[in-house]
């Protein structure tokens, strides 16, 4: 069996009397796609922010790289190597883009209180940071202001901005959301390429981008995991045809 | 001789925001004064401090700088007084004070060119004790707010009050509910009550006080119930004995004349603190009929010696420069719509403050 | 008569000109589906239309009123339900309340959208910003409708949606459109669904119009050099 | 760098700021100096306050606290290096100073120190929660020092002669002058480094995404703390200056009145700007010096202005000369 | 000391807390509902006092003066959101703290110009003047009393109104999301004109409720703004409820405290130094008080998120 980098353990999270994650059992292998699908309110985003590090669960454990995480902060997680892009995007909006990638870079290296060099002359900070909006195609756009970017444009450079800190696995909430069909296209032509950096946990309604590109999906439904399996398995399976995707998604 | 060179005199005030009454009083009685007299010659600059110490500071310093002038005036509060009049001094100006008469001042840190023409902190609160004795009380119930000016006038109390205390509060500066202080005091089987709170802190006090039922008698010093205020408080106030080293019933001609001209130029009675800058004034030019600024030491006798006709009747310095002076109790009286006071008593006779013999001068 | 017209719209944010003269009409009755691709001033246009941003040039007009002279609210008076980009729903107030402050008289009601999007009524008392995304976009189709609109604007309501929800929220415009008679303007990037409902398609390439026609007859090249299809 | 409109403006105004009191100097008009003076310093404060606020977002409403401390670090070494009571005898007899520099750095220490006490508290909030708990600490040294008996309470504490400087006679208006203009210009550079420095990236990353910040791994609340420290070491800098002009420290240094001051030069000038202070601090002297003469009630003229400058001058004065784009970077 | 003054005590941190409430109210609803930082609420208190004194001067009716005072500050209110506000919304914390202190200025010495710079005199009406004697015979000033009771019934009031009523509902609808309330159709604008004057209008009868016990005079506005931001920070921005606990918590706190820290020292100091120490520690407590709970509940006691 391939490395495990990502497991939790029975991981349970309840809002009131509504459970939002129940016994969450799940693990992301290295070189791998694992996607996260289900209804809304099913609990993917609890439980991405409970693999991150915004929710204490009630109960169960995370373990990441190998090492129990549950007691640890965002920042810690962040630091052993867990990138990050957010359902809705939290850039710097009045940095350039090239200003939020230095940013990544700069929490990536780690050395944060200087405070007399130039940051945004540093070079070691800006070959990653070019590095990484070269690989999101947003060179071009290094300069302009991140409030001015399209929809589209700011969730690559948050993919961009995950990519600076080298990470070691990515959480992705709903990166396609809001693309366009281009947009999601070239997405998913992208993440495609990155799982062999590093494993994907992928939460997404954009049944045509998982299909194409998850190794493995979850199902995830009243906060249980209902099914687990290949594309075309879970395709196959009715429980998960009525819960999600409808009658004509096996079409 | 008369003096002939110009003189300058600088007065540095509280003209706006919420103490800017006291101020305007003392600014209105001086001028009054200046103006009756109406010599040549003599030139008043004035300014408004806002009661920040550090604005004070530097118009001090502008008005010594650019302006050159001779003598300072007009400070109302302690605090500021205690900013401005130390530098003030050791640039070798003059400064008369119309109002606040900090210890300090008075005793270790005294000055050859600081006189004070109002009183000294403790002086109305030290009357107060005084007549206490003699109106036999003998359980008071004392409160002032805390700070220095505050721990000043209960210790003036003290020094001359024979009786026992039946409780000593310090209030919140700027308070204004005072039910509890009310309740304690209705608690305590005081005889009496006896408050420094000076500005709204005293009207709260009084209405406050007045609606609670509790019935004692009150005995404060003049900053409570004085012409400007006294409206404010109305009814509440009526009866009260206060303690004031003037009041517009001190029977001399100059007292009847600056009450008369003050009517009729402003519209309004004046008040105690009027009356002290009306003083100052005189003093300044009394001074100015002997000797001019520039020669100090003849000037300062001049100033000394304090020849002029004080609305207070008998007025003299000692050696402190620090006022020698009767002290009288007033009690709060309507005369037709107007809340005012009448003198019933004297509660010292020329008496002189608790720090002179500190002065080293 | 069409209800809502447009004519050579221009609008800017601040200094940077968004849109560079849309024509868009929408008879009673009728949906319309607007494309393109992203950043290409849909949103931008269904802003001007709102009275969220103000028209620099050009006409708008709604059954009969000039728009550009009136404030947002009124435009929203006139008839003009909104769901905008981005859900928007008020975070901090229940469901319930969410639907509330929008209501006005018609034969929308709790009740009738309750019907429509049942979810709403089990988490009736539930804070909108707590809810799942799907759920906080059934609401701000809801709310849109207790407005009792004559004609619905749609930015890319079914984004966000898990598939079965988003057949459901399809089914309910189809219903509007043909049982409530209601004229939809409706943004999304489901070339499908839309070509399925919609009457006609109006494309906007760089704030201008591009292509306007019924969509089942769209170009293969068209589709692909302003869809990206 | 590019020459911006701002950065031209910039120069303009720091020399302004030498060139006045050098000409009133020439004319033996020693007021003006002062003013100079005044300016400079409690444009140093607001240079403090902007690294917060500007820069972290953090909208302190308490940076008089700081300044007070500084001026109480004046007040107090001063006053007992004039008393010749010591001010402690263990470990080391200390009988106070009057060398400003000693004075400076006490100033720094200990501003520095509550800042870290206040800050590590206060960031715990957020927003207007912030603003009003920043309050809630300057309130509480405001009231205590009122009633600090030792050193003057309500009273304050009053020096009559400044402090010295090695090799300066610090009486002379211009010379005293000269040392808060250096020690302003110093912290403009330091603020300019500060703001392009990798900690200023990140810093005023967390004021603009928090969870952004905390997703590459670095930690908003200890970036806060950092800029909260420096913000007030610095405010309490301009303290024990301010002192020093006066030659006097009292309460009122304390008082929320004094930290809306501070904040008023800040935005009077320009939030973020880095010599929006300057500005700011400059515009409110002048205006209240000219104003003052007019009438009694000069306030409502003052008042009316300030409306006008904010509801039309967006971006605050620098803002509003040099255009509403900040310079980046 | 007996129980009965412990008692009496009690019941006057209640009214403080009442008093502090009324103020509190108009500027938490402000404050939450438009996210506004209003300095110059203080000033709008101030407002209420002096139109009360001027028409109880002129018509010697209390009930007169408490309506010029609502009407008068509801004026004011209204003409300040017209006039400046309304430009403030958009706009950060920060610009609005500059105008509306340029408005405190503008209100207080215009006041000033208008009435002097002397105190005004406003006082207890007749048939609300003197003690009554509570059940336990504890003697209680009656106007205290009626003060306790319209501000709760006023509490009550305003909690029914913005938690129940559609227009209640409309308006933390804006708070959320201004545009988008415009958007589905509700006059927004309108709206804010009137919550601002409704908040100016409380302030208003505070100012001359409070004036009748109070010395009504220029700047009074500014102590109690200070506290009302204590106390609804302390109950979290926005919400009347909380407004209400914060309000009684920060009455009870300063009046008890002011009462026994004093007499707490003396248990170990003599009774001068003690009275001093112990009204200094006081002085400060509502402020220890605001940080403790801010340090537990990072938005107040009744806050949603920041
Ligand atoms: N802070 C909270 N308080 C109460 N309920 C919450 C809270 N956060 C989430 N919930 C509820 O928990 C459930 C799961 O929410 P979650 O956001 O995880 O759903 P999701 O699977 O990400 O849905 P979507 O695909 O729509 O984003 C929802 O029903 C939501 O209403
Ligand atoms: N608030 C704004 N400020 C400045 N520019 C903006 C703003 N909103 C949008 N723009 C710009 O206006 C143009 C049109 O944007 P608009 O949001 O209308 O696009 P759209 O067609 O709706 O795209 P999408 O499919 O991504 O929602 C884009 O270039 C965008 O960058
Ligand atoms: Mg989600
Ligand atoms: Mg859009």
């Amino acid at each position: 069996m391939a490395d495990v980098v990502l497991k939790t353990d029975n991981l349970c999270k309840s809002f009131g009397a509504l459970k939002a994650s129940s016994n969450v059992s799940l693990d992301l292998r290295a070189g791998e796609i694992h996607a996260l699908i289900g209804p809304n309110g099913a609990g993917k985003s609890t439980l991405i922010k409970q693999i991150a590090g915004n929710f204490a669960p009630d109960s169960g454990t995370v373990e990441l790289l190998g090492r129990d995480v549950t007691a640890l902060d965002t920042v810690a997680r962040a630091r052993m190597g867990l990138g990050r892009t957010f359902q809705i995007s939290a850039l710097a909006m009045d940095y350039t883009v090239l200003q939020n990638a230095v940013l990544g870079a700069l929490g990536g290296q780690g050395r944060v209180f200087r405070f007399f060099r130039n940051v945004m002359e540093d070079p070691a900070l800006l070959e990653v940071a070019c590095d990484a909006l070269e690989r999101v195609g947003l060179t071009d756009d290094a300069h302009r202001r991140t409030a001015d970017l399209s929809h589209g444009q700011r969730r690559q450079l948050e993919v961009a901005v995950a990519l600076t800190l080298k990470p070691k696995l990515f959480l992705m909430d709903e990166p396609m959301a809001g693309l366009g069909a281009d947009g999601s296209h070239r997405l998913t032509g992208f993440l495609d390429g990155l799982r062999e950096q590093a494993p994907i946990l992928l939460v997404e309604h954009d049944m045509d981008a998982v299909f194409a590109l998850a190794d493995r999906i979850s199902v995830l439904v009243y906060g249980q995991i209902i099914a687990t399996g290949t594309a075309a398995e879970i395709r196959a399976n009715a429980e998960v045809r009525r819960a999600y995707l409808g009658e004509d998604a096996a079409a | 001789a008369a003096a002939q060179a110009d003189t300058k005199i600088g007065m540095i005030t509280t003209l706006s925001g919420g103490g800017a009454g006291l101020g305007v009083d003392v600014r209105d009685g001086f001028m009054l004064a200046i103006e009756q007299d109406g010599r040549d010659g003599v030139e008043v600059v004035i300014e408004d401090d806002q009661r920040k110490p550090d604005a004070a500071v530097q118009i001090a310093d502008r008005m010594i700088q650019s302006e050159k002038v001779d003598i300072l005036t007009g400070i109302i509060w302690s605090n500021l007084a205690m900013a401005v009049v130390p530098a003030v001094t050791a640039q070798g100006v003059f400064y008369l004070s119309p109002n606040a008469g900090p210890s300090a001042l008075a005793g270790k840190r005294c000055h050859p060119n600081y006189f004070n023409v109002a009183w000294q902190n403790d002086n109305l609160h030290e009357a107060a004790g005084a007549y206490a004795n003699d109106a036999g009380l003998k359980n008071s119930f004392i409160l002032a707010p805390n700070y220095p000016a505050g721990k000043d006038a209960l210790t003036g109390y003290k020094r001359m009050y024979e009786g026992e205390l039946s409780g000593e509060i310090y209030t919140k500066l700027g308070q204004t509910d005072y039910a509890a202080e009310i309740a304690q005091i209705r608690a305590s089987g005081a005889d009496s009550v006896y408050f420094f709170l000076p500005g709204g802190m005293g009207i709260s006090f009084l209405k406050q006080y007045a609606g609670s039922g509790v019935d004692l008698p009150v005995v404060g010093p003049a900053f409570s119930f004085d012409q400007g205020i006294l409206q404010a408080v109305g009814d509440a106030a009526l009866g009260v004995k206060n303690t004031s080293q003037w009041n517009k019933d001190i029977d001399n001609p100059a007292n009847a004349a600056f009450v008369a001209a003050f009517q009729e130029k402003y519209g309004r009675l004046p008040s105690l603190y009027a009356s002290q800058g009306f003083d100052t004034a005189n003093l300044i030019l009394s001074a100015l009929d002997k000797a001019e600024p520039a020669d100090q030491d003849a000037f300062r006798a001049a100033l000394k010696a304090a020849e002029f006709d004080s609305v207070r009747g008998d007025f003299r310095f000692g050696d402190n420069h620090h006022p020698v002076q009767d002290i009288y109790v007033r009690e709060v009286i309507k005369e037709g719509d107007v809340f005012t006071n009448k003198i019933i008593a004297t509660g010292l006779t020329d008496h002189a403050d608790a720090y002179a013999g500190e002065c080293k001068m | 008569m069409s209800l809502l017209s447009l004519q050579g719209v221009e609008a800017s944010y601040g200094p940077a000109q968004a849109l560079f003269g849309v024509d868009l009409e929408i008879a009673e009755g009728e949906v319309v589906a607007l494309m393109g691709r992203n950043g290409m001033g849909k949103s931008t246009t269904i802003k001007t239309i709102c009275g969220m941003l103000a028209a620099s040039r050009g006409e708008l007009r709604f059954d009969g009123h000039d728009l550009r002279q009136l404030p947002s609210h009124k435009i929203a008076r006139l008839g003009i339900g909104l769901v905008p980009e981005g859900r928007r729903c008020f975070a901090p107030l229940t469901v319930e309340e969410n639907l509330t402050a929008a209501a006005r008289p018609g034969p929308w009601d709790f009740k009738k959208v309750a019907e429509l999007f049942p979810r709403l009524e089990e988490r009736r008392s539930q804070k909108a910003g707590s809810l799942s995304g799907g759920e906080q976009q059934m609401l701000t189709i809801s709310r849109a409708l207790m407005t009792n609109p004559r004609l619905l604007i749609l930015d890319e309501a079914t984004e966000g949606l898990a598939p079965v929800v988003r057949q459901e929220i399809w089914a309910a415009i189809a219903w509007l459109k043909t049982s409530a008679g209601l004229a939809i303007l409706v943004v999304d990037k489901s070339l499908k669904e839309l070509s399925a409902i919609a009457d006609r398609g109006v494309i906007l390439n760089k704030g201008s119009n591009a292509w306007e026609g019924r969509i089942g007859e769209l170009p293969a090249d068209m589709a692909d050099r302003f869809l990206g299809v | 760098m590019m020459v911006t409109r701002e950065s031209l403006l910039n120069w303009a105004m720091i020399a302004a700021l030498l060139l006045v009191p050098l000409a009133a100097w020439s004319l033996d008009e020693p007021f003006i100096i002062t003013l100079a003076t005044k300016a400079a310093i409690l444009a140093l404060a607001g240079v403090g306050l902007n690294i917060a606020l500007g820069l972290g977002g953090l909208i302190s409403l308490g940076h008089a606290a700081f300044f007070g401390i500084g001026g109480y670090a004046m007040g107090i070494l001063a006053a007992h290096a004039q008393n010749y009571e010591p001010l402690f005898e263990w470990p080391f007899l200390f009988e106070g100073s009057n060398q400003m520099p000693l004075i400076w750095l006490t100033a720094v220490v200990f501003s520095a120190l509550a800042a870290l006490v206040i800050g590590a508290l206060s960031l715990r909030t957020s927003g207007v929660y912030f603003i009003m708990i920043t309050l809630a600490f300057g309130q509480m040294l405001y009231y205590f020092a009122i009633s600090w008996s030792a050193y003057g309470g309500e009273d304050g504490l009053s020096i009559w002669v400044r402090n010295e400087f090695p090799g300066l006679n610090t009486l002379d208006p211009i010379q005293f002058f000269a040392i808060a203009y250096v020690i302003l210009c110093g912290a403009l550079f330091f603020a300019a480094r500060l703001a392009r420095s990798p900690f200023g990236l990140a810093l005023a990353a967390a004021r603009q995404n928090e969870d952004r910040v905390e997703a590459v791994g670095l930690t908003p609340f200890t970036l806060r703390l950092t800029a909260f420290v420096i913000s007030g070491a610095i405010t309490g800098l301009a303290g024990a200056l301010f002192a020093d002009l006066n030659r006097f420290v009292s309460p009122t240094m304390l008082s929320w009145h004094t930290s809306g001051e501070i904040m008023i030069f800040v935005i009077l000038g320009g939030v973020g700007r880095l010599y929006g202070p300057v500005a700011g601090a400059a515009l409110y002297i002048v205006l209240e010096h000219l104003l003052g003469g007019i009438s009694d009630y000069w306030q409502i003229f003052l008042g009316v202005l300030l409306l006008l400058i904010v509801l039309f001058a967006r971006g605050g004065l620098i803002g509003a000369i040099a255009g509403r784009e900040k310079a980046h970077g | 000391m007996t129980y009965i003054l412990v008692l009496e005590q009690i019941l006057n941190g209640l009214q403080f807390g009442i008093m502090l409430f009324l103020m509190a109210a108009g500027l938490t609803l402000v404050f939450g509902v438009m996210g506004l930082i209003n300095l110059a609420h203080g000033s709008l208190y101030m407002v209420g006092a002096f139109a009360a004194a001027a028409v109880a001067g002129w018509t010697g009716s209390f009930l007169l003066a408490l309506i010029a005072s609502l009407a008068a500050a509801a004026a004011a209110g209204a003409l300040m959101e017209l006039v400046v506000i309304r430009r403030l919304y958009r706009r950060d914390h920060l610009d609005q703290v500059l105008a509306t202190f340029a408005l405190i200025l503008i209100f207080s010495e215009g006041t000033r110009w208008l009435f002097g710079s002397f105190p005004l005199f406003l006082d207890v009406p007749s048939y609300l003047s003197g003690p009554v004697t509570l059940p336990g015979g504890i003697e209680y000033p009656l106007y205290r009393l009626a003060i306790i009771l319209t501000g709760l019934a006023i509490a009550a009031g305003l909690f029914l109104l913005i938690a129940r009523t559609r227009i209640g509902i409309q308006i933390r609808a804006g708070e959320a999301d201004r545009e988008m309330i415009a958007a589905l159709g509700v006059d927004i604008s309108k709206l804010y004109t009137l919550v601002f004057a409704l908040g100016a209008a409380l302030a208003g009868l505070a100012g001359a409720l409070v004036g009748a016990i109070q010395s009504v005079q220029v700047g009074m506005g500014e102590p109690v703004l200070i506290l009302a931001f204590v106390v609804i920070v302390i109950g979290g921005i926005g919400s009347i409820k909380g407004a209400l606990a914060g309000a009684l918590l920060v009455g009870m706190t300063d009046t008890l405290g002011g009462v026994f820290l004093p007499r707490l020292f003396t248990l170990f100091m003599e009774p001068a130094s003690a009275a001093s120490a112990g009204a200094s520690l006081a002085s400060m407590l509502i402020y220890i008080l605001m940080a403790g709970v801010l340090l537990v509940r990072p938005s107040g006691l009744y806050g949603g998120s920041a």
